[in-house]
Parts: structure tokens; C-alpha cells; sequence
């Protein structure tokens, strides 16, 4: 069933693709996700796509896995004529997907979350074998977590290793990676690279999707761009630059990637925490925080960096410990008390905490600022609220024919932009982010590292968690690492390199990691 | 708001229309003066908590003990008159007494954090408990004069008080849904419960106030009820809490919250008043009346699903 | 303790209070009623829970997925019905009889599960709009007639008093041991089977079960089936133990059945729950029931009442319970 | 008096329940044999909105301007205002099996046997099963069912008596006419009351209820069960000592006296007033007279009833 991939054994001999997708189309009523787009999946390779948020990315693999049937074109598996009617149905051809959003079974415990869909197990469970095999893949993937926990409750990162662990364990020939990594931090993202490459080595059919370019360099051997629902390019992975494969991406050159500018000069304090516990989750959280200030948080995933932000939001009240906010000392118990004091804090959950999916665009962007619309009667200014939404849209380039549509029918990318313009308009003086820019293209990255620096020049205090180390080092005035519920330190910019924050992520000693 | 919403209404106009011309062209008594009156004259409680069941099933909750309210305020109402208490007293105390039928409601849902559906189950069971309590196997009568033609007589022209309380609510309900802060917020809340409470919102606040309304509505009604009967008994508006809740999803109200409108509420209150008096008129009997709103209910939804369907297939 | 408490898992603990509940409730009710606590009374709780278990599984199954089944009591009437007019003209015997029953409640239950599963109608809707259908379908077939036990075989009369085996004084009837069993089964099934942990997944997320390559529709599809099977079964016993049957019957058996299924600790909003919760549900119910109609100092009125104060209570004693358990099991972990 | 025309309708509780049914086999008998060229209506509500639903139909039954509505009255004096609005608009209501309790809206009611005399034949025959001595216990319909009401207090009028003297009536206990209900109350009241050997069932629903409880609990030779019951219902208890001994009027005989009653309204051949006589075709004449259970009321007594037991009870089964 689970038979962990062997080192060493090479590919067989390519010959011809798993997988054909001829002449794709596929529109939602006037937006056309996919127009007539053909691609061939190698086994043995790691084909990636890569394209801004919105290009149809996500469309593609959900045509692949039958959970959208395509307006046109055909496909073929194995070179044959196939439709995929469902998921189940691509199972059955040996094609499973790990989707952008994760999507566990919350009442169920991580080891059957991982084995639910298996068709071959058998009529009866056995429990006790099924939570040795939940041990082996989660062992394979490097990470701690128990497969007798129930989902509910599991970080986002938890979520998506238990997908990532899913996928792996239907043994499948071809596999399709909606951004397995967006929410992983280095080390794990470290392992999930190990097993692909070790998938590569038995003949699996890889499609990985991301939007971390350092990533796909280093594990694809094909690149397709996809722009606005079209075929842009396929190339081999050895004839692009990451210059040739931006334009292709966004239709024309930027050079004005992200970099490092100097820290910012510091106003007052606006924010201190001191002993900050929340029993049984973290523990002695200890900082400051200034107007104009980045502070960053980083850590492994599940290092507790979330339930921080939360308690400073109010969602999940500490404990024991002190804040003080412009010197008051102040209590936060619930999310009302501490948008009181200018507090926002932007979840890394969007579909779960972020964004009310069904409701349009423009009642999500003016959700927590509401009351600046209200008139008499507390009649709401509708224009007035329009006109805020579409500011946000044109600042944040958030791709939609207009702020009318639901939120759930924009990408991934695209959502991930609307909650953030809900709590930009909420104008805080501290601000939380917790992993900002998941899921979004490094065109809009940049926007939004822009955004999250122009905000702390204007007086903001910003604290931004992130997994992601190239973006804490280039954001950050400061950074504070956590491990397991604890702080371990705080850096100043200035002597924060990748290898120290890692170490003490890792719970290295620092002179273990020379 | 979206598209498909607008296509419900649509879907709704025309089997209103439909109704209306079949009852037009079969039932000669249709279009009396007297007979449109009474359409809604019987069912006016219903439809008058119809209204706030809206907002309620749009917040992503549900009331089922609306009729136990109902029958436990006019059984209330009963008592009081028949210790020989004035009217006016006895309106005041069951409409207090609705709010805080309402609020206790509101206290398990929103502070205990038990289901809604689990909370008024019992108790749509307790409080029709005790209203028998009250009442056991007596039925009262003699309310003062004014009382019950409050309830049967026409206020202006031949429509009682109680047709101008369901216009009332109506407006007042359809304009705070739609256009004010406090219906975005019970939108959301519908939506999602957990996203309305990251962005600030005071989500235990809005459903207990949507709570303690329904309660004191539902109170009202009941005493609607009473004074169009001028009688009450223990068994007062049994059962009531099915059709109201037919009428609000067939308004496509979403039961899991967060979709609906006003509008198609009201349009299906009248589909359903209008088709329930053409087949009375016809001489239909009481279990074909109910089967076919029950079919129409299933139909409503699936026919257009269906067709989705096809045209997806189709392209 | 503390490894106690971390391998519990939480549907072990709500069984746990339930059946304290219970106990206190006996317990209450003993100290209330004189000769409560007899083989005799005992006997008669549990054969009149035994019409109720099978469709309070059978709705726990459908809630399970996130669904809800209002049409058991029409479902009930329909198979107690037109079992016993089949009956009437051809005397079958148990087990063909049995398996009568439980073809009308499956065809039904396929019924309701088509229009969900397959028509994408919200079940809330369906259920509200079939539990019209079926008693109207009822009313119109039987033509005003009464199934009287006159024209039912012998062993379907005697099937209430047929005692599978004594133990002392306490006799064991058949009707219990047959709700009994389907309990056993179901609950077996739950636990040990594959495909039947679906049910959960569905319920618990049913966009990722569309994802995860679960067919969903399938499996919600079933779902109802196996409701209307264990409606069927309900009606059967019904039939046998009532012999009387007229269109009302099972009316307003769906709100029992919820009743028995949310004091049972099945999440209302899917995805968990336990058989052998339902089954203390059932009885915890059902007990309160038949204990205030027996309890002497209460008037017939107060009965209601009382029963919406104590289920709620039940509820909230669960719910609290449940929440603290986290809670320590947090600190521990 | 025959080929006139008069738009009747009939109104049971709800439908579907044998007894309804035979009422409305007695007025259809009646329908043809005074070939009324009108119509007659056989309509009900569903038993879950009895209430509402009778209401509904009667105020339906006005706007169509129908002569006289014929009803077996479930909700009591709710419906009075209805039945007042039918007046003042022609329709006449006619009930029948129950009464409006006050009267109001109504012209006459055709009572299947006189009330107070049920309250002396239910005393009579508890008084004969217990031979004279002994605790009973009632198991009613619901609590608002008005003629079980008129009946239950009749007969505690009669229990005054000096020949009931020993009978103690224990308890009141109401099933809703459902069979699963009324089947535990009865075994409730059992275990309830040590010394009790009657259970007496006013209702159809109660009473086979009751039997079937007794029987499989094997209680039948200490407690027994009587009361109202339908002889096709009741034969097998009857027959084994369970239900000794019951009661009932013809259920078509009253829906065809009904109907005579409603059709003379109708075509003015009586004004309903009290001493005003109804020709009932095969039944005889009947008069109108004062209800002495309700004031300022009138009604027309059908009557008798019939004891059933071993002796006949087969014969009126079939
Ligand atoms: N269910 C839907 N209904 C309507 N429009 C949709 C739906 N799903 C996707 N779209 C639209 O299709 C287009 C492509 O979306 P898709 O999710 O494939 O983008 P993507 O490339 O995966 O982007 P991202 O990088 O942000 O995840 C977008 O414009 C989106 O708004
Ligand atoms: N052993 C455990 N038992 C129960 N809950 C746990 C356990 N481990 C982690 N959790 C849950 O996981 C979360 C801890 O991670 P948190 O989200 O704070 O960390 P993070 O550093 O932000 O990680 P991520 O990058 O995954 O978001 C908490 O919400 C906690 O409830
Ligand atoms: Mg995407
Ligand atoms: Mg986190």
C-alpha cells in the first residue's frame, strides 16, 4: 500500500505522456478561467505552472481531477480519450491533487483524514495498523504530529501537510500540487523537495504549482507560464530565467522585485507585552513594539506564532501576562475590545476566518469598517462603500470584472488581496499579519511588502508572521523566533541572517549550526 | 445582490402569476373583496413571524418554538383576562413575557453555545408545556369588545390591525436586511459565524437580538390570534412552526444561512396564501393542499438546479 | 490521568455523561415512584424505546452528513400501514414480513435520498416536503380503513408479549432485542467499517469530501435509504405492538427522533455522534417520558413542561461537561 | 321536500378515520335519497392543523356562500368567530359529534346521544365490569376535546350517585388519540395505581389502545378497559375478556340525520328553532330542543347508543 519511495531506482524510459490536455477551455459565465490550453505530463518529471493570481492555474488542476468539466478540448490519459467525471474518477486513472485550500475532515483524526478516500483498504478498519501507516508518511514527511489528533484545531500548515501526506499515500502516477508550500516554512518545505524527487525517481507524473519561484527552480524540469487563461510558454527548466519567466508571466518586464531598504527610524513605543502565557499553548512572550516599527515573527510551523497574534486579536484571550498599548496598560479579551485600540490583525486562514466567501467583494473589504458608512438610521452609504472597494481593487490590482461578484469565485491570490484591503481600510495603528502574501504572485508580493512598509512609514506598527525567511529578512526592523510555545530570542535586523533565525527555530544551539 | 437571487424572484413571479390566473379562471370567488381579505386573515400570525423567521434563518439559526410562543402568550393572555385583569395590563405582560420567552432562548444559544435547532426544540416542547399548565383542558372566552375587533375588525376599509403589523414588519424588516449596518451584520453572521467574529462583530449581540425579537413577535401574534378567535386553549396555534418555515425557504431563503430576501419571502407568503385558498375554494382537502406545497417547495428548488444542470452539460 | 485523557476521545466522554445522566435520572425517579425500579417498568421503558431506536439511528445516520430527515413519521405510518394491509391478505411470516417493511421504508428513504443526493436539494426541504407527501399518500390509500389486529397473523399480535429469554424476573421481548440488534449493527458498522466512515467525512466537510475523491452524493444517498430501512423497521414494530393502525400513525415521531438524536451528543451540524449515544438518547428520553407519566405528584399538565426543562438541562449538563473536558485536555497536553 | 337544491358540506375533524368516514357514508346516503341537486363536500384538514385548518374551511365554505357547513368541531370556541361570520353570511353551521362549547355561531347541534347520558352509560358499565366497587381511571382523547370533555363531566356528575358510591374515579389521563401514547399512559396508569381494575376510554384511539396494552402485558384478568369503541376495532378484546363491555351510536346514522337536518335548513323547510321537526327519512322524525348540557343551545338528539359485548359485538364487527 505504502511502499516508500526507493532511492536509487531510476525512471523508466519516457516514452509518452500520462496525462494530455488538447485545446482546453473553460469559462465561469463572463470570465474566461482557460482558453484552449494544451500541455503534456511527462511521467518521471516535475512539470510546474506558474502564471499571477487569476491566470487559471488552479481551473487547470481542477479539470485534471474532474471537479470541473472543461466547456472544451479534450483529454487524454495514457493517450487515451478520457472524461473525468469527479475526483473519485481521476483516483481511478491514478491522478490525485493536494488543492490551494486545504480541505481536512475536521471530526475525523489525522489518520483517517489520510486514508478516508482509499478505495483498496479493505471492507473492515483496522485501527491500530491505520495509525502505524499515518506514522510512517508523517514520519516521511518530516514532521511531528499525532495521528490520533482530530483535525480540528490543526494549523493551516497542519492542514496541508495531512493533505500532502494523503496524496503521497494513494501511491498514485500522477500527482498535482496546488501550492503545497505556501503555508510551510524552509524545513519542511525542505523534505516535501526530498519526496519529490524520490517520486520523480519511481515514474510519478508531478505538477507542482507555486508561486515561490527560488522553488521551482529548484525542482522542476519543465516551466509552463500560463497568462489570463492562456498558453503562454512551455520550456525546459534549464532554458528560463527568472527574468524571462516574470515577463512571460505578467506580459511585460519588472525589475522592481522586493529589496531589502533600510530600516525604518522608530517612533515611540506603542505596543509592550510582557509574560504573555496562554496555558498550555505558549508561554512568556515578551516584547516591544514601535510606531513605524516591522516586527517579525518567525518560526517552524506549529511554533504557537499564530495563537500570539490571536491573543493579541482577542479570538483567544491569554491567559496571564500584561499589554500595554500607547503606555495604558489594557486587557483584550475578545476581537471588539481590541479593534478598540487599533488593533487588526489579518489571518492567515482566509476561507476559514478571513473572507465571508458568499458575499460580495465590497461587503468583505467594509465588514470590520462599517460604521464609517453608516448614515441616518444606520442605513448604509452603498455608494460610498462601492467606491471603497474599488480604491482597494486599483491599489491592490485585485483581478475581477467588478467588487460586485462573490469573494469565493476569485483565485486564491485574489482572495488573499480582498482580506487584506478589508483591514487596510480599517485604518489600525497596530497591525498583524499573519502570513501576508500566502498565495500570492511575487508581482503582488511585491505590492504587498510595498503596502506593509509604506504603512509603518505613515506610523503603523506592524508585527507580520511569516514562514517565509527571504520575506522576514527583507521586511523586518526586528525579528523574534518562537519554538514550541516559547520565545527564543529576538534579533535586530542587522544580525539576522537565515542560519541563526533557523537554529533557533530548530532548537539547534547556535554552535551546532555553523 | 447576485444573479441567481434575482432569477429566484423571477421564478417566484411566475408561479404567483400562475396561481393567481388558475385561481382567477376556476374559482369565481377569487377575487372577492372578502375572500382577499380573509387570505391573509388566516393565516396573518403566520405570516407575520414569517418576517422575522427571515432574518433568523439568514443569521444561520432557526426558531422552532415560534408557535409555542404564540400559543403560550394568548394562553397567558387568557389567564389574565379570566382573573378578572384588565386587557390592556394582560397585552403589556405577554409581550414582556414574549421577550423574555425570546431571551431565554437567546441566553442558551448565545452564552451556553447549544445549536438553535437543539435549544428550541425544547422549547417548542416546554412552552407549549406550559401554556397547558395554564390552561389544562379549558378553553377561554370573553375578551373585552374592543380586544377582539382589534383582531376582526377592518382598521381601514375591511383590513385589521394585524394586516397593517405585517405591512409594518415588512417594510421595517426588509429595509434593516437590506440596507442598514445591523442586516449586513446578520448577512455575515449567516455567511460565517467565525469570519464575522475575527472582523469585530458582535456575533452573540445580533443573534440574541434577533432572538428576543422573534420571541416578542411571536408574542404578538399570539395575541393577534387570540383576538381574531376571541378564544384561546392550550393547543393555540399548534403546529404553526412548519409552515412559517416552508413559506421562508420557499422564499429561497438558504437554510444554512447567509442567502435570501425579503422580497422572495414575501412573494412566497402569497404564492403560498394564494394557492392554499384557490384549492380551498376548489374544495381540495387539507392533505392534497399540503402535498402540493410540499412538491411545489421540492420543485422550486430542483427544477432550476436541474436545468443548471443540463446547461452545463450542454455547452 | 493524563494519558487518560489524551486518548480519549471526545464521543467517549459525551457517552460517559449521557450515561450518568441516565443513572441520575433513575435514580431520581426511584427515589420519586414506588416500585420504580422493577424488572416490569423496565420492561416497559424499553419496549417503548424500542419503536422510537430504530429510527433515531436512522436519523443520526442522516444527520451525520450534515442532513436531516423529517419524514420518519410519515415513513412509519406509510410501512406500519401498508405492512399490515399486505399482511391482511397474505399472512406472511417474519422474516418475509421483515423484509416487506423494510423495503417500503428503503424505496421511500431512496426516495428523499434522490432528490438530495442527486437533485442537490437541501434535505430540510425535501423531508418538509415528503413528510406532507407520504401522509397524503397514506390518507388517500387507506380510504378512511383501520388495520385492526383481527386481520393481522397471529405472530405479528403476539410479537409485543414474545419473550426471547428471561433473566430472573426481567423477561427480554423480542421488539427489544430486534431495536437492540439493529443498534448493535449499525453501531459495529460505524466503527469497523470503511465505507461507513464516509458518513463522518461528509458530514464533517462536505467540500473536501467532494475533493478527497469521496462520492459524496453516494454516500448521502445511502444515508437516507438506511433511514427509510430503519423507518421501515420501526413501522413494523409499530404495527406489532400497536395492531391498530390509522393514518396518524408515527405522527410527529421526527421531532422524537431529532429530540432522541441531539440529547444522543450527534452533532446537529454533522460529521459526529455515536450509535451507542443515540441509544442512551433513546432511552434517556424516552425514560423522562414514561417516568413523568407515572410520577404521581406531577399533574398530567406539568408533563411538557417538564420534559422541554429536563432535555434542555440534559443538553447543557452535556454541553458543559464536553467543554470542560477540552478545556483540561488542553492544560494536559 | 326531495330535489331541492342545497350546497353542503361536510367538515369532519380530519381525515381519514374510520368513523368520519362512516358519517360521511350516512350523508351521502342521505344526498341521494333526497336527490338534492346541489352538492355535498366530504373536506377535512390534516390532523396536525385540525384547528387552523377547520377555521380555514368553514370561512372558505362562507365565501362560497354553501348553504350549511356540517361539523364535527375540533377547536373548540376558536372557531365560534368563524362560525358567526358564516351566519351573517348565510352559511348555516351545523355540528355534529362536538359542539362549539358556547354555542356562539352555531344552529344546532346534532348530538349522538344525550351527554349526560353517556355520562350514566360509561358510570353503568364501570359499575357492572367492577361489580360495583373498585378504583378507575379515565384515559381521554387531548384535553381540548371538547365532547369528551362534556362526557368525562357528565360522568362525574353521575358518580354522585348512591349506586356508584364504592366506584372512585382515580385519575384523568389524555393520549391525543395516538396510539403510541395512549398505549403507555395506560400502562402508566397501571403502575400508577395499585388497585385499579377499570380503564376508561371515552375515545376510539384510547380504547384499543388500552386493550392492546392490557393484553400484552398479560393484565387482562385484573384491569380491564372500556369506554367509546368502534366494534370492528374492538372485537378481539371484546371477545377475550380485555373490553367486556362498550358503547357506540352508528356513525352513518348520524351523518345521515346530519344531513337531513341540513338540507331542511337549507331549503327553509325548518327555521332551527327549537320545536321545529326534522323528517329523517329512514331515521323518523326528530324535534329540536333546548341542549340541556349548554346553555342558551339547541340541538337534536339521535341517540340510542349500543352496549356492546360478547353477545353482539361479532354481529357489528362484520
Ligand atoms: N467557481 C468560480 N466561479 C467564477 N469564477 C471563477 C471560479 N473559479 C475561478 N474563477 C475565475 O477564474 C479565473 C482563474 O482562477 P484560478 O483559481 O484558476 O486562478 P489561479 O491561477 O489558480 O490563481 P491563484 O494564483 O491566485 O491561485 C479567475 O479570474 C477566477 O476569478
Ligand atoms: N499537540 C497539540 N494538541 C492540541 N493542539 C495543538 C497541538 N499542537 C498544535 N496545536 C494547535 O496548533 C496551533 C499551534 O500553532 P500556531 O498556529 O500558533 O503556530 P504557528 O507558528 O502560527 O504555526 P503555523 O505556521 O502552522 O500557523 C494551535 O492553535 C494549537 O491549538
Ligand atoms: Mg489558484
Ligand atoms: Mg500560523
Amino acid at each position: 500500500m505504502i511502499s516508500p519511495p526507493l532511492a536509487g531506482e531510476r525512471s523508466t524510459i519516457v516514452s509518452h505522456p500520462i496525462l494530455e490536455l488538447r485545446h482546453i477551455s473553460k469559462s465561469f459565465g463572463m470570465t474566461a478561467a482557460m482558453a484552449d490550453v494544451s500541455i503534456a505530463i511527462l511521467p518521471g518529471q516535475v512539470h510546474a505552472i506558474v502564471g499571477e493570481n487569476g491566470a487559471g492555474k488552479s481551473t487547470l488542476i481542477k479539470i485534471l481531477t474532474g471537479v470541473h468539466q472543461p466547456d472544451e478540448g479534450e483529454m487524454l490519459v495514457d493517450g487515451k480519450q478520457m472524461q473525468i467525471r469527479s475526483t473519485e474518477d481521476a483516483q481511478k486513472h491514478g491522478i490525485a491533487a493536494i488543492f490551494q485550500e486545504p480541505m481536512v475532515f475536521p471530526d475525523l483524526d489525522v489518520a483517517e483524514n489520510i486514508f478516508i478516500s482509499h478505495h483498496n483498504l479493505g471492507l473492515v478498519m483496522n485501527w491500530a495498523t491505520q495509525y502505524q501507516h499515518a506514522n510512517e508518511i508523517i514520519a516521511r514527511l518530516g514532521i511531528t504530529l499525532d495521528p490520533r489528533r482530530l483535525a480540528n484545531g490543526l494549523t493551516l500548515a497542519e492542514q496541508q501537510t495531512v493533505e500532502i501526506a494523503r496524496a503521497l499515500s494513494l501511491n498514485v502516477r500522477a500527482l498535482i500540487m496546488d501550492e503545497p508550500t505556501a503555508s510551510l516554512s524552509a524545513h519542511e518545505v525542505d523534505r516535501l523537495v526530498q519526496i519529490v524527487e524520490a517520486l520523480k525517481m519511481r515514474g510519478v507524473a508531478v505538477i507542482y504549482i507555486s508561486h515561490r519561484l527560488e522553488e521551482i527552480f529548484r525542482i522542476a524540469d519543465t516551466v509552463t507560464v500560463m497568462r489570463d487563461g492562456k498558453h503562454i510558454s512551455t520550456k525546459p527548466i534549464s532554458q528560463v530565467t527568472q527574468q524571462g519567466m516574470v515577463r512571460d508571466m505578467v506580459g511585460r518586464s519588472i525589475n522592481h522585485f522586493s529589496m531589502k531598504v533600510a530600516a525604518n527610524a522608530h517612533g515611540e513605543k506603542i505596543l509592550s507585552v510582557r509574560n504573555l502565557t496562554r496555558d498550555g499553548v505558549f508561554s512568556d512572550v515578551s516584547f516591544d513594539l514601535h510606531i513605524g516599527e516591522v516586527l517579525c515573527f518567525a518560526g517552524l510551523i506549529g511554533s504557537r506564532r499564530t495563537d500570539v497574534g490571536l491573543a493579541l486579536f482577542g479570538v483567544e484571550p491569554a491567559t496571564s501576562g500584561y499589554i500595554e498599548v500607547a503606555r495604558q496598560p489594557v486587557t483584550i479579551d475578545s476581537p471588539q475590545s481590541a479593534l478598540k485600540y487599533l488593533i487588526a490583525y489579518v489571518s492567515e486562514d482566509r476561507r476559514k476566518f478571513g473572507l465571508a466567501l458568499n458575499m460580495p467583494i465590497f461587503a468583505n473589504i467594509s465588514l470590520p469598517s462599517l460604521k464609517k458608512l453608516l448614515r441616518l438610521f444606520g442605513l448604509i452609504d452603498r455608494k460610498a462603500e462601492i467606491a471603497m472597494a474599488e480604491s482597494h481593487r486599483e491599489r491592490l490590482s485585485i483581478r475581477t470584472p467588478n467588487v460586485t461578484i462573490d469573494v469565493g469565485k476569485l483565485s486564491g491570490g485574489n482572495q488573499q488581496k480582498v482580506m487584506l484591503a478589508k483591514w487596510l481600510e480599517t485604518e489600525p495603528r497596530i497591525l498583524i499579519f499573519d502570513e501576508p502574501t500566502r498565495g500570492i504572485d511575487i508581482g503582488a508580493k511585491t505590492e504587498v511588502h510595498n503596502i506593509i512598509r509604506e504603512l509603518a512609514i505613515r506610523g503603523v506598527a506592524i508585527i507580520v508572521i511569516s514562514s517565509d525567511l527571504p520575506e522576514v529578512l527583507m521586511l523586518a526592523d526586528r525579528v523574534l523566533v518562537m519554538r514550541e510555545g516559547r520565545q527564543m530570542g529576538i534579533f535586530d535586523i542587522s544580525e539576522a541572517t537565515q542560519e541563526n533565525i533557523m537554529a533557533l527555530a530548530t532548537g539547534q544551539t547556535a554552535a551546532m549550526s555553523q | 445582490m447576485s444573479k441567481f437571487l434575482r432569477s429566484w424572484e423571477s421564478l417566484l413571479i411566475l408561479i404567483l402569476g400562475i396561481t393567481t390566473a388558475v385561481n382567477i379562471s376556476l374559482a369565481p370567488e377569487f377575487l372577492t373583496l372578502q375572500n382577499q381579505v380573509n387570505l391573509f386573515q388566516l393565516s396573518i400570525e403566520k405570516i407575520i413571524i414569517a418576517t422575522i423567521m427571515t432574518l433568523i434563518i439568514i443569521n444561520g439559526e432557526i426558531d422552532l418554538s415560534v408557535a409555542s410562543i404564540m400559543g403560550l402568550s394568548a394562553c397567558t393572555f387568557g389567564t389574565i383576562i379570566d382573573v378578572g385583569m384588565p386587557a390592556s395590563l394582560a397585552i403589556l405582560l405577554c409581550l414582556g413575557l414574549g421577550i423574555m420567552l425570546g431571551a431565554i432562548n437567546a441566553f442558551w444559544i448565545t452564552i451556553i453555545g447549544i445549536p438553535s435547532l437543539v435549544v428550541t426544540l425544547a422549547s417548542l416542547i416546554g412552552y407549549r408545556g406550559f401554556a397547558r399548565v395554564l390552561l389544562e383542558d379549558r378553553g377561554i372566552t370573553g375578551f373585552p369588545d374592543w380586544f377582539i375587533a382589534l383582531g376582526r375588525d377592518g382598521l381601514i376599509g375591511s383590513l385589521p390591525l394585524s394586516f397593517f403589523a405585517f405591512a409594518l414588519l415588512v417594510a421595517t424588516l426588509s429595509i434593516v436586511l437590506h440596507r442598514t449596518g445591523f442586516g449586513r451584520e446578520v448577512f455575515t453572521i449567516g455567511n460565517s459565524a467565525e469570519v464575522a467574529h475575527y472582523s469585530g462583530l458582535r456575533v452573540a449581540r445580533v443573534k440574541s437580538i434577533l432572538f428576543i425579537l422573534s420571541g416578542g413577535i411571536s408574542a404578538m401574534a399570539g395575541l393577534f390570534y387570540a383576538a381574531r378567535l376571541a378564544s384561546v386553549r392550550g393547543d393555540a396555534a399548534f403546529g404553526f412552526e412548519l409552515d412559517i418555515i416552508t413559506m421562508v425557504l420557499l422564499g429561497g431563503v438558504s437554510i444554512f444561512g447567509g442567502k435570501g430576501s425579503m422580497l422572495g419571502v414575501v412573494l412566497s407568503i402569497l404564492i403560498v396564501l394564494n394557492l392554499r385558498n384557490g384549492m380551498a375554494l376548489m374544495n381540495i382537502t387539507g392533505h392534497i393542499q399540503t402535498a402540493v406545497i410540499g412538491i411545489l417547495l421540492i420543485a422550486s428548488v430542483l427544477i432550476p438546479n436541474m436545468l443548471e444542470r443540463l446547461r452545463s452539460v450542454s455547452t | 490521568m493524563n494519558v487518560l485523557l489524551r486518548n480519549f476521545h471526545p464521543q467517549t466522554l459525551r457517552v460517559i455523561t449521557l450515561a450518568v445522566v441516565l443513572l441520575l435520572v433513575i435514580v431520581f425517579f426511584v427515589s420519586q415512584i414506588d416500585n420504580y425500579f422493577s424488572p416490569r417498568t423496565l420492561n416497559r421503558i424499553a419496549s417503548s424505546a424500542a419503536v422510537i431506536l430504530p429510527i433515531a439511528i436512522g436519523q443520526a445516520i442522516v444527520v451525520m452528513t450534515r442532513n436531516i430527515d423529517l419524514s420518519v413519521g410519515s415513513l412509519v405510518g406509510i410501512t406500519a400501514y401498508v405492512t399490515g394491509d399486505i399482511l391482511a391478505y397474505a399472512p406472511f411470516g417474519p422474516f418475509l414480513t421483515l423484509f416487506i417493511a423494510l423495503s417500503i421504508g428503503a424505496l421511500c428513504g431512496a426516495f428523499n435520498g434522490v432528490l438530495v443526493a442527486y437533485g442537490r436539494v437541501p434535505s430540510i426541504i425535501v423531508t418538509l416536503g415528503t413528510l406532507a407527501l407520504f401522509r397524503t399518500f397514506l390518507v388517500e390509500y387507506s380510504e378512511a380503513r383501520t388495520i385492526t389486529t383481527d386481520s393481522l397473523p397471529k405472530w405479528v399480535v403476539e410479537l409485543p408479549q414474545t419473550t426471547l429469554f428471561s433473566v430472573g424476573v426481567l423477561e427480554v421481548r423480542v421488539m427489544v432485542i430486534v431495536a437492540l440488534v439493529a443498534a448493535l449493527i449499525f453501531s459495529l458498522a460505524l466503527w469497523k467499517l470503511r465505507a461507513a466512515r464516509k458518513f463522518y467525512a461528509v458530514g464533517s466537510n462536505p467540500d473536501a469530501a467532494i475533493m478527497a475523491g469521496i462520492n459524496s452524493e453516494r454516500v448521502v444517498f445511502t444515508a437516507f435509504v438506511l433511514s427509510g430501512m430503519l423507518a421501515g423497521l420501526a413501522g413494523l414494530i409499530f404495527l406489532a405492538r400497536f395492531g391498530n393502525i390509522t393514518v396518524v400513525a408515527g405522527l410527529g415521531f421526527e421531532l422524537k427522533s431529532i429530540a432522541a438524536v441531539v440529547v444522543g451528543g450527534v452533532n446537529i451540524f454533522g460529521g459526529s455522534g455515536t450509535i451507542l449515544g443515540v441509544v442512551l438518547g433513546t432511552l434517556l428520553v424516552d425514560t423522562i417520558d414514561n417516568s413523568l407519566i407515572r410520577w404521581a405528584i406531577v399533574s398530567e399538565f406539568w408533563r411538557e413542561a417538564l420534559l422541554g426543562i429536563l432535555i434542555m438541562t440534559a443538553v447543557a449538563v452535556d454541553t458543559f461537561m464536553a467543554r470542560s473536558y477540552v478545556q483540561l485536555r488542553k492544560l494536559v497536553a | 321536500q326531495k330535489g331541492g337544491t342545497a350546497n353542503l358540506v361536510l367538515l369532519p375533524k380530519f381525515l381519514g378515520i374510520l368513523p368520519f368516514d362512516q358519517a360521511r357514508r350516512g350523508a351521502e346516503e342521505a344526498h341521494k335519497e333526497l336527490q338534492n341537486k346541489g352538492s355535498l363536500d366530504y373536506i377535512g384538514p390534516t390532523p396536525e392543523n385540525s384547528v387552523a385548518g377547520q377555521i380555514e374551511m368553514l370561512t372558505t365554505a362562507t365565501t362560497q356562500k354553501k348553504n350549511v357547513v356540517m361539523l364535527s368541531n375540533n377547536a373548540g370556541d376558536q372557531i365560534a368567530a368563524a362560525a358567526e361570520a358564516a351566519q351573517a353570511a348565510g352559511t348555516k353551521v351545523v355540528t355534529w359529534d362536538s359542539p362549539i362549547p358556547s354555542g356562539k355561531g352555531e344552529t344546532v347541534f346534532v348530538a349522538q346521544v344525550d351527554f349526560g347520558s353517556i355520562g350514566v352509560v360509561m358510570a353503568d358499565m364501570a359499575h357492572s365490569i367492577m361489580g360495583g366497587s373498585g378504583d378507575f381511571a379515565i384515559l381521554s382523547a387531548t384535553p381540548d376535546a371538547a365532547n369528551q370533555n362534556a362526557w368525562i363531566a357528565a360522568m362525574k356528575e353521575t358518580l354522585k350517585g348512591d349506586k356508584y358510591k364504592n366506584l372512585k374515579l382515580v385519575d384523568t389521563v389524555y393520549g391525543d388519540d395516538q396510539a403510541e401514547k395512549s398505549y403507555n399512559a395506560a400502562l402508566a396508569l397501571v403502575d400508577k395505581h395499585k388497585n385499579m381494575k377499570l380503564i376508561m376510554a371515552p375515545t376510539s384511539v384510547g380504547i384499543v389502545a388500552a386493550s392492546k396494552a392490557l393484553q400484552d402485558e398479560k393484565l387482562c384478568d385484573k384491569i380491564k378497559v372500556s369506554g367509546l369503541g368502534v366494534p370492528a376495532e374492538m372485537v378481539s378484546y371484546t371477545m377475550n375478556g380485555c373490553a367486556p363491555e362498550f358503547a357506540l351510536w352508528s356513525f352513518v346514522d348520524l351523518g345521515y340525520l346530519t344531513y337531513y337536518t341540513s338540507y331542511a335548513l337549507a331549503t327553509s323547510a325548518i327555521k332551527g328553532n327549537i320545536g321545529d321537526e326534522v323528517n329523517a327519512g329512514r331515521m323518523g322524525k326528530f324535534k329540536i330542543e333546548a341542549d340541556p348540557g349548554r346553555k342558551n343551545t339547541k340541538r337534536i338528539l339521535m341517540g340510542p347508543f349500543t352496549v356492546y359485548n360478547k353477545k353482539n359485538v361479532e354481529a357489528a364487527a362484520k
